[in-house]
């Protein structure tokens, strides 16, 4: 089959707008926390500069291909998510590949990425990797459950695992949207998107502050360019996800943004309000309320 | 005790049940088919005066075989048995008394020749060669009796019994290859009914029958006396 | 009731109250020799049992001499084949008796005793 | 012809003039006593040849009087059969006993051949007196012969004998004069009057009860069992094969006369006794005993047999004379064996080990008398089975069923113990030939007799008779090395493949699971390449194990699918037992196969009624008519299938065979469980049962199934029993797809199941081939392997990428359909059950990876090297399947969603090329593949060229929190990894299946060992036994009333 290059380039462009964006949200929310916390804060274009930094920084070690594919599949699970997202609703170019798959390969690209990260971080045998490695997995296998019967509850109602026929049922008014129309789905999906982003409280898996090292400190330099990359543009890909699935899409840009905006607002504010849970009692909770509500979420079909 | 109690009842209802043998049981007058046909056909097909022994020898005549075999089988086991090494050792048997060993003297022949002349008969009175063959091992009782310390000869005694048996057997056969049946006494000529060369085989086979009874008897008693105040 | 109290019945009576006795005899006693003799009650029993089955009412023994004659014997012969086989049950049953005995000897070599309680070597 | 009468004549004459020999003669006495003997068994050999080459019997007139006026005997076809039986056997069993013979007191050879005299004419004779007398010369004679064992045990239960016997035989004479005296005759042919004439039905009371209790029932049968423990052993294998069937055709006889509803009641006794005594069997330590409890079973089967004659009608003879051929030859068989090792004690039995021909009979004769095919049992018991289901005997069924069970369980036991206990060097065995010849012989009779049955079957000559021939054949050439008879095995499964690939050319089904058989065969097989030596005993059961499964493939009938199963699971148990402390997960193996294949054989039996013999795959049963066989029929294959409460057997099994055997016993053998399984869903339909849906049932089982199996996987630091769990979980999938029951769901569970066969068969291999190197299962003993096994890795990496169902690898396509088939079926909480149990797959697929390739390596492991050559070939032919089929999915699925039945529900998978719709979703493999790749790509190449220039790190220079490479596993950091996980929903893998059944061994066990205690050991106890006994029989014959 032959390439089709106009939607190539309009991916690799989406793909550009939504990276950027991601870095000045970061660094937005990172001076937001930074107020609230009676700082002043980093500028606002710190991410671009620590990223020009990594990437120009050369690594001089390396602990074997493994080790190389785990920053390689965490950007392309981040990528994938995002590539297979259907950006703006009604517009075929903005769609990006998300003919060619739904919202499952979706749900999966977002593990894609965790695992080949796993597997590259255990390559350099450092203990701490594998903590953080084993905390990260489990909490989130947990995380998928609720969300799971938000998206199950969610495509049932529109009768479709495609984003785009999802977005579709939501349209004509604030009452379509999902998070209105089934709010116990809605809530679990958000509460869900909660430890999706690993914010506080449940950011103990990448513990920024206490634990010098995690998973993220066996890279360096260009590789932790690769994962703030990553970081970037998965944090806005899934907020497009939690928008197009619980908050009617998106018909142009700037609604999306919006609307993106508006989303990855919800884990600041919560995280900056509880404070952190221990491994072992996230795990717990994601199994008892969100899980509850989900499950009520998909008797209310 | 609750087993004792257990034990009467479950007897209890064994003899009611088999009472119905005799409350359902009319009392038949005449005889059933089988033994009417003995009783009128005995004479000219047997020729044996005493029908029992008619009964016993010819027409079922494959259980005496068999029960002379039982009697085989267990003198071979007893006599396996009581096979126990040095038997001599500390055997202290009393001496019997002189009232005993004499009268055993005089009796032994007697007895033997009482024995003999009841299996020999058989076919005519009551008696045959069981009764015969008990008879003349109660002579060997007596003898026994007489002298604890007596050595019987084995060989003899298992001897004659093996060949009576055998005889036995063989006339069995012989009634097969003439054709008349196994065990049929009619390989001998029948005689005349009553007289003591009669009845074909019957006295040859209950002569050996009590030849081989005596000896088994006596061989049993032997073997159970010889072992009777060892240890 | 009295038209059982023939002599026949009588005869049978007998016969399983000692077959019942033999084996009550059999089932309590302890002593293997007193069991043995049991058994040969219970056998006496059956053979009686088996005699008098073979009793007719006014007959005599199945043997032909000057006072029987030879014609219609039938009519004047008691049962003969119960006498037959009565004759090789208790061949039998001397038998059975003497290889128990032998057993019991042998079992007496064994252990000096003859308790039948004794001998439970092999259970369960 | 000889005169039948000569067989008595000489067996007599014989005895007497024995009995005159004296010392001198006595060497030569044994050869005489064979040559008498071999004269009898002349007799009955010739008469049934006569007969058999359709010539008539014969009657015989002793005293040359017709009967009732004498003792007639008859020889015809039953006659000769048993009578040549009889005195063969005592032939064979003369020279087994030929040293005892040699020593022996001339008195006991005469006791012995007079002992077969009286046997014989217990058959012929037709006159009930005569059967009584000889019935006493058989009794003192068995006497006489109990002292040939050296024990002192054998006088005591001799003289329980004589009590016994003495009060049984008191009965029957009595019994026998009333029957004269009320029918006037004694001639057996002549009585059929009895019952009817007023009170004759006590006489035929008291000839029943003494002939019933002749043969041994239980529980009044605790002389005879005293009898078997202590008898010399070729005496007992006599007791149990030549004197039981003997009084069990006596009983036969009888039959005319006794009445209908009297001879249903006996045999369900005979039920009875086969059940319970197996049962009590199962708490045997002491392996005469056992013998006995179970020879007193195989009695009681033969009664029941025996008591159904007359309902059986014209498949009696194939029944009976299966039971009583392999009681002959098998039992008959291990109790010589016995007389071989010569102990009573089962661990002194790894002696036989010393001799393969033995160990190999030992395992014939076990496998036979379990009624495992191609034995004859095997099918006698089919048919007894099946016929008893047309007159719906359930019970009878059912009690028959559970006690084959219970015999399963002690004589596996035994096999387990045989294989596996230490040899003990200070076994008195006695490898004598003229003790190994006769039972080579059985072991050939058996053979033979399954031959007879099999031919008299007339099976499918490509689909039973090659492989079974095939099978025979890996025993042949068994001591071929190693490498040849892989070579030849896999020669075998391809040209068969070839052979049938016409045959099922049309039907796409069967050519999915014959290929995966017949690949799945194959490519296990390859590892076995590397082996060194004979490897003895390997071979045969490997080739029995796929043969077996490939029966299941295109059979003609049940039974021939029953036959594939049970050949299959015999199989793979030997194959399990190889592994080193496999004893008591084989045990267990055994134990559930069997149990769930007789639930199949009940389900049978009810499904012959309603569709006859026909293969259930190839009938269609109206929805919501069959409900209670649909349910046992899914119970069993979800057994095989390890579904979540039926499982336990499966890790143990799987982790514990040897680790080149695990892939064929798991990623292949599972399968067929999931044949099963999909047969029942496309033939049956949706069933109900008790209103249930037995579909919605299956889909909960399947999903929670999912979920505990992974749960269970991640707390595993074995590796084996790792992938066993994982095993657990894709069944769940399966089964969960099955239950769905749409055309979508059907297309599901067979993807799948190709799909897990791919991987899990991968993944088993390259374990094999890990563990092949390191030595250890223990994944915290591993680590860092990546550097020295890197095709190991790349393999298992692709393997737990397409099992964990992430893009764009296959296994995507799975998940993919299930969400949707779950959308369409509107079941959410299993979908999200079943998603759920998909994230849960992470974490120990992590944690295999992980501990076992990355990280630190561990000291020992420094040499090394990948896994050997012929580890690798298969792996690597089954990656490239991968790859295909993540490229181009339809390739398999279009063909597969061919032989979905039109008449299931939902709608069909639609191909637009590459892309795959549904009313409620799409998904293009190609483009997400290449998308992927393309990211991919150019990342990891700039990334490698960007660092070009860094070095390799040390395994040392980096920082080691707590972590030293060589210290025990708890400083290794993926040992229990995942502790919080276990902290948050430990609870889910509390082991309640494992507990629950184990539980349930118990209290049996328990029970067992409390009623055993019945049989004091006492012979006056034993006596009362017997009167106890009558007055159950007589309640039950009269119907409750007492008189």
């Amino acid at each position: 089959m032959s390439i089709d290059w106009m939607k190539l380039l309009f991916a690799l462009l989406g793909l550009f707008i939504v990276l950027n964006y991601g870095l000045l949200q970061y660094g937005i929310i990172r001076r937001i926390t930074a107020r609230i916390g009676k700082r002043i804060g980093m500028p606002v274009y710190q991410p671009y500069i620590d990223l020009i930094k990594n990437y120009a920084m050369r690594s001089q070690i390396t602990h074997g291909v493994m080790y190389y594919l785990g920053p390689v599949f965490r950007l392309a699970g981040g990528v994938g998510v995002f590539m297979f997202m259907p950006l703006i609703f009604g517009s075929e170019l903005w769609s990006n590949y998300s003919f060619s798959g739904d919202v499952i390969l979706i749900l999966y690209f977002i593990f894609f990425g965790m695992l080949g990260m796993a597997l590259g971080a255990s390559e350099g045998g450092h203990p701490y990797s594998f903590i953080g490695i084993s905390r990260g997995l489990s909490q989130f296998t947990t995380v998928e459950v609720p969300f799971t019967l938000a998206v199950i509850a969610i495509a049932a109602q529109s009768g479709s695992f495609s984003i785009t026929e999802i977005v579709a049922a939501q349209q004509g008014g604030i009452e379509n949207w999902n998070i209105i129309a089934n709010p116990f789905a809605g809530a679990a999906g958000l509460l869900a998107f909660l430890g999706m982003m690993m914010a506080a409280p449940f950011n103990v898996v990448q513990a920024p502050t206490e634990i010098p090292i995690g998973p993220p400190t066996e890279y360096h330099g260009t590789y932790l360019g690769m994962l703030q990359t990553n970081r970037a543009v998965l944090y806005i890909a899934e907020a497009i996800l939690m928008v197009n699935l619980f908050f009617g899409g998106a018909t142009n840009w700037v609604e999306l943004l919006l609307k993106v905006f508006m989303v990855s607002m919800w884990p600041v504010f919560v995280g900056l309000v509880f404070p952190r849970f221990r491994i072992d009692q996230s795990i717990p909770w994601f199994l008892k309320i969100p899980l509850i509500l989900g499950i009520i979420g998909i008797f209310m079909i | 005790m609750y087993k004792n109690i257990l034990i009467l009842a479950l007897l209890v209802g064994l003899g009611i049940l088999l009472s119905t043998a005799i409350t359902d049981r009319e009392e038949n007058t005449s005889l059933p088919e089988l033994p009417a046909y003995y009783a009128d056909n005995t004479a000219k097909e047997v020729g044996a005066a005493n029908m029992v022994t008619a009964v016993i020898v010819t027409y079922r005549g494959f259980d005496t075989l068999g029960e002379v075999t039982i009697l085989f089988v267990s003198a071979a086991l007893i006599a396996m048995f009581l096979k126990t090494g040095n038997r001599r050792k500390n055997r202290n048997p009393r001496p019997s008394s002189v009232i005993l060993s004499t009268a055993q003297k005089l009796l032994f022949p007697l007895i033997i020749l009482f024995g003999a002349y009841v299996f020999a008969n058989g076919h005519l009175t009551p008696g045959g060669g069981f009764q015969g063959g008990a008879i003349i091992a109660t002579a060997f009782l007596l003898w026994l009796m007489a002298n604890p310390e007596g050595e019987m000869r084995h060989g003899i005694l298992s001897s004659l019994e093996a060949f009576s048996g055998t005889f036995y057997v063989i006339i069995g056969v012989v009634g097969v290859i003439l054709g008349v049946g196994f065990l049929n006494n009619s390989i001998l000529p029948l005689g005349e009914l009553g007289r003591l060369f009669s009845a074909g085989a019957i006295p040859v086979i209950y002569s050996l029958i009590g030849l081989k009874v005596g000896a088994e008897l006596s061989n049993i008693l032997h073997h159970l006396n010889e072992v009777q105040n060892e240890e | 009731m009295e038209q059982y109290l023939t002599l026949q019945n009588i005869g049978i009576a007998t016969g399983f109250a000692l077959i019942l006795i033999g084996l009550y005899g059999g089932l309590t006693n302890k002593n293997i020799l007193r069991i043995i003799v049991s058994f040969t009650i219970f056998n006496s029993g059956l053979n009686i049992v088996i005699v008098a089955l073979a009793y007719l009412k006014g007959r005599v023994a199945p043997i032909i001499d000057d006072t029987t004659g030879l014609d219609n014997l039938s009519q004047k012969f008691v049962d003969p084949v119960p006498q037959a086989l009565v004759l090789t049950a208790i061949v039998i049953g001397l038998g059975v008796t003497g290889v128990m005995l032998a057993y019991a000897l042998k079992m007496y070599q064994n252990k000096q005793t003859l308790n039948i309680n004794d001998f439970k070597e092999t259970k369960w | 012809m000889v005169n039948p009468v000569h067989i008595v004549s000489i067996g007599l004459a014989a005895a007497f003039l024995m009995s005159l020999a004296g010392k001198r003669q006595q060497n030569i006495l044994a050869y005489f006593l064979m040559i008498a003997v071999g004269a009898m068994s002349f007799i009955s050999l010739q008469w049934l040849m006569e007969i058999y080459s359709g010539g008539a019997g014969r009657e015989v007139f002793t005293a040359g009087f017709k009967p009732p006026f004498a003792i007639n005997l008859r020889m015809t076809m039953d006659e000769a059969v048993l009578t040549s039986i009889i005195n063969i056997f005592g032939l064979f069993s003369i020279i087994y006993l030929f040293d005892t013979f040699k020593k022996a007191n001339n008195h006991l050879l005469s006791i012995f051949i007079i002992y077969l005299m009286g046997l014989n004419v217990m058959v012929m004779t037709r006159d009930l007196f005569n059967l009584f007398v000889f019935l006493e010369i058989v009794a003192i004679a068995t006497a006489g012969m109990m002292i040939m064992s050296s024990d002192k045990k054998g006088i005591s239960a001799g003289f329980k004998f004589l009590i016994a016997s003495s009060v049984i035989s008191g009965l029957l004479l009595l019994g026998t004069l009333f029957g004269y005296t009320y029918t006037g005759t004694l001639n057996i042919d002549m009585m059929q009057a009895l019952p009817l004439i007023k009170g004759g039905a006590v006489a035929l009371f008291l000839i029943v009860v003494a002939l019933v209790l002749e043969t041994k029932p239980f529980p009044a049968n605790g002389w005879a069992l005293d009898l078997y423990t202590s008898a010399n052993h070729g005496v007992g294998a006599m007791l149990s094969v030549l004197s039981a069937p003997a009084i069990m055709f006596v009983v036969y006889k009888m039959l005319p006369v006794i009445p209908q509803d009297w001879q249903l009641v006996i045999s369900f006794f005979g039920i009875i006794t086969f059940a319970a005594s197996n049962y009590l069997a199962i708490r045997q330590e002491n392996i005469r005993r056992m013998l006995g409890y179970s020879s007193v079973a195989q009695g009681g089967l033969l009664l029941a047999t025996v008591g159904l004659a007359d309902y059986l009608g014209g498949s009696f003879y194939f029944v009976a004379l299966g039971f009583l051929l392999t009681n002959l030859f098998a039992k008959a068989g291990l109790f010589w064996l016995g007389g071989i090792v010569n102990s009573d004690n089962m661990n002194k039995w790894g002696i036989l080990r010393k001799k393969p021909v033995l160990l190999l009979l030992f395992g014939i004769f076990a496998a036979a008398l379990a009624g495992l095919p191609p034995f004859p049992a095997f099918f006698a018991k089919w048919e007894l089975v099946m016929q008893l289901g047309a007159g719906e005997g359930w019970g009878w069924i059912a009690i028959m069923l559970i006690g084959s069970l219970f015999e399963i369980a002690f004589l596996f036991k035994w096999v387990g113990r045989v294989f596996k206990a230490e040899n003990e060097e200070n076994a008195p065995a006695n490898f004598a030939m003229h003790k190994q010849i006769p039972a080579l012989l059985l072991g050939a009779g058996i053979i033979a007799a399954s031959y007879f049955f099999i031919d008299y079957l007339n099976f499918n000559l490509t689909f039973v008779l090659i492989p079974l021939l095939a099978i025979a054949a890996f025993f042949v050439i068994d001591y071929a090395p190693a490498f040849i008879k892989n070579i030849l095995l896999i020669g075998a499964l391809s040209f068969y493949g070839y052979m049938i690939y016409p045959e099922l050319q049309g039907d796409i089904m069967k050519l999915v699971f014959a290929g995966i058989f017949l690949i799945g065969g194959v490519l296990t097989l390859f590892p076995g390449f590397s082996a060194k030596g004979a490897r003895k005993g390997f071979y045969p059961f490997a080739a029995m194990t796929i043969f077996g499964l490939l029966m299941l493939v295109n059979p003609a009938d049940n039974l021939t699918f029953f036959m594939g199963w049970e050949l299959m699971a015999l199989g793979s148990f030997i194959l399990i037992l190889r592994g080193k402390m496999a004893e008591k997960p084989a045990f267990r193996y055994m134990l559930f196969s069997a149990g769930g294949a007789y639930v199949m054989m009940a389900a049978f039996a009810m499904l012959n009624n309603i569709s006859g013999a026909e293969f259930f795959g190839n009938i269609n049963i109206p929805a919501n008519t069959a409900g209670i066989i649909f349910a046992l029929l899914a119970i069993a294959f979800m057994l095989k299938a390890a579904a979540i409460g039926l499982h336990i057997w499966l890790p143990g099994a799987y982790a514990e065979a040897e680790d080149d055997a695990t892939p064929l016993v798991s990623g292949v053998l599972i399968n067929s469980g999931v044949l099963g399984l999909v047969l029942l869903v496309t033939s049956f339909g949706p069933q109900t049962l008790f209103g249930y849906d037995i579909l919605h049932i299956m889909g909960w089982i399947g999903a929670i199934t999912a979920i505990g199996g992974n749960m269970l996987a991640i707390y595993e630091e074995d590796m084996k029993r790792l992938i066993a769990y994982s095993s657990v979980g894709a069944m769940g999938y399966i089964i969960f797809a099955l239950a769905i029951n749409t055309k979508l769901g059907l297309l599901i569970a067979l993807y799948y199941t190709i799909l897990h066969f791919i991987y899990k068969t991968m993944l088993f291999i390259s374990a094999a081939g890990v563990m092949h190197r390191t030595k250890t299962r223990n994944m915290y003993e591993m680590g860092g392997l990546i550097k020295s096994m890197p095709l190991s890795f790349i393999v298992v990496l692709i393997g737990i990428i397409t099992l964990a169902g992430m893009p764009p690898l296959a296994g995507f396509a799975g998940k993919w359909m299930f969400y949707n088939a779950i959308i369409l079926k509107e079941w959410y909480i299993q979908g999200a059950m079943i998603f759920f149990s998909g994230i849960v797959a992470f974490l120990y697929l992590y944690k295999l990876i992980s501990s076992v390739f990355l990280g630190q390596l561990k000291d020992n492991h420094r040499k090394v090297k990948e896994a050997p050559f012929y580890y690798i070939i298969p792996q690597l032919i089954l990656v490239m399947a991968i790859m295909v089929l993540s490229v181009q999915p339809q390739w398999l699925m279009q063909p597969l969603s061919t032989i979905i039945p039109a008449s299931f529900a939902g709608e069909a998978l639609q191909w637009d090329g590459n892309l795959a719709t549904l009313s409620t979703g799409y998904w293009n493999a190609f483009t997400i593949m290449s998308v992927v790749m393309a990211m991919f790509g150019i990342l990891f190449l700039w990334l490698v060229y960007h660092s070009r220039k860094a070095q390799k790190v040390k395994q040392f220079n980096i920082v080691f929190a707590a972590e030293k490479p060589f210290r025990p596993e708890t400083t290794h950091v993926s040992y229990n990894i995942f502790a919080a996980y276990k902290k948050a929903l430990g609870w889910m893998v509390t082991p309640l299946a494992t507990r629950f059944w184990e539980r349930l061994s118990d209290i049996f066990t328990a029970i067992a060992d409390k009623f055993r205690t019945w049989y004091t050991g006492n012979g006056q106890t034993y006596a009362l036994h017997l009167l106890i006994y009558a007055f159950i029989l007589y309640i039950a014959i009269s119907g409750g009333k007492l008189l």
